[in-house]
């Protein structure tokens, strides 16, 4: 029940896979990954999120720490690969708003 | 009609985070069992896993237990998730309860806080209870082929926009 | 070493046939956890699977509860399946206890009687206890890559043959 | 959690597929099924396996029942498409010495 985690470096964005069930016990595991990436002044991250079926409110707090690390850093963060499930989530708690969630970049995410 | 539980369904797990995943796998067995839809099951899996995670968070100093009951009614399955830790103010975690405010600049945004609005937003009904420790009994209604409607109680001890 | 149980689990479920699967899959999260390699999360599923059947089959006349236990250490986990329902004689269950004999004549084979069997090819230790009911103790060791080995204990109260 | 079963009748014997998993509660239905199939005098049937993720006593009860009953009937029974857990519980519980099991039917049972 560990989460599947694997970064690739593109010429002009990072992209961060992220597969499995984003819970309190696994959300570490994300935030350790993601947090020092927001770090990296002027940065583009892509997170693909096409491999997670779970997500709870501890999940949607590590993407909000990360918003709030990539504003004080001028890198941005985007959202990719969400499914309906997942999706729906984001827009219950109104994240949908404040961070950028893009599945037209599915496909380039590949 | 559906006034007298069925069956009733326990479980007693420690406080820690490893093990609100197991409550999931169980919870969504049980409902999976009732006859609840995917999308259903899937709600219930998270509001159940909020209430323990803030059973493993907030509820106690040097560790403790879980307690989950699961009462399954013809028509709606009700869950306890209780634990004998320290209470809180409902009135003052009430008022915070809601959604994320868009227009509020990014720096101001707080990383916690949705669990309880979750909870209210994808149950049908939701009642803490805490004067020895917390209890929080959450109601979930089966809507069999969306044949069977019901009126969608307003919780009477949350004050959250529903979704 | 490994002689304090780090965890403790408890579940309560109706004595029904349908409720065996959400047994199963508790079991299988808690053993996923404590890291448990597939094939031993397998066996522990048919072994409590086994033991829950037994009540569900043998316990109560008019229905009741099984209780399943389960105790993590850091080498091992024991799950004790338990109800308060009738008892059985043990030495006359023993004395039948081994697998299909494939010399007799199709006819005579029975189709029942393979359970209690299974749960001590499948299990390292088993313990069967039965003043009030039955409580059933199951112990299985966890292999961490193979490098940690241990003694496989015989059960002093079962002698069906190991595999 | 319910079984997934399909009959099929080919020129020579008749295929049962199942897949899920047989325990205590789902046995009823394949038992309800695979009977009625080896009561038909002289009939073949295969049972393909290959769904079955999980089986135990009861499950395995329902096959020495259909054996015995497929005997008295002079029918045949085999079965096929046995992954290696199901396989293993066949052999420790000696059931495979006393019915059939072809793992090379697999591509016939296609
Ligand atoms: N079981 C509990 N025991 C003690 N306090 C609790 C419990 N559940 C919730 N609370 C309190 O309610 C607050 C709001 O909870 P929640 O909405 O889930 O957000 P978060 O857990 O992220 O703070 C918590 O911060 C905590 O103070
Ligand atoms: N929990 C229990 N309560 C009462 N009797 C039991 C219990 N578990 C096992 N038994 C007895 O032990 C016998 C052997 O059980 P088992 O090997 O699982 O085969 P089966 O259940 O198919 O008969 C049962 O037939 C029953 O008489």
């Amino acid at each position: 029940m560990d989460l599947d985690i694997r970064k690739e470096n593109k010429k002009d964005f990072s992209i961060l896979y992220v597969g499995g069930e984003i819970d309190a016990y696994t959300a570490p595991q994300l935030k350790e990954e993601l947090l020092p990436m927001t770090e990296n002044e002027g940065d583009k991250i892509l997170v693909d999120l096409k491999g997670v079926d779970y997500i709870d409110s501890t999940g949607l707090g590590i993407f909000i720490g990360a918003l709030k690390s990539a504003k004080s850093h001028n890198s941005t963060i985007e959202l990719t690969g969400l499914n309906s499930r997942v999706k729906r989530l984001f827009s219950i708690t109104g994240l949908d708003e404040v961070i950028n969630i893009d599945n037209e970049k599915r496909e380039e995410a590949k | 009609m559906g006034n007298e539980a069925l069956d009733y369904i326990e479980m007693k797990v420690p406080a820690k985070a490893e093990y609100v995943g197991v409550v999931r796998l169980a919870v969504s067995g049980i409902a999976n069992r009732v006859g609840y839809s995917y999308d259903d099951i899937e709600d219930l899996k998270i509001a159940v896993a909020e209430a323990c995670t803030n059973v493993v968070n907030h509820a106690y100093q040097e560790g403790g237990m879980i307690g989950i009951g699961c009462n399954v009614y013809k028509d709606k399955i009700e869950i306890v998730v209780s634990d004998k830790g320290q209470s809180f103010n409902l009135s003052d975690v009430k008022r915070k309860l809601g959604p994320i405010d868009g227009t509020k600049p990014v720096e101001e945004l707080k990383e916690g806080g949705l669990g309880l609005f979750l909870i209210d937003s994808l149950m049908d009904h939701v009642e803490i209870n805490g004067e020895a420790g917390v209890a929080i009994v959450m109601t979930k209604f089966l809507k069999r082929d969306e044949v069977e409607h019901h009126v969608d109680e307003i919780s009477a001890s949350t004050n959250a926009q529903k979704q």
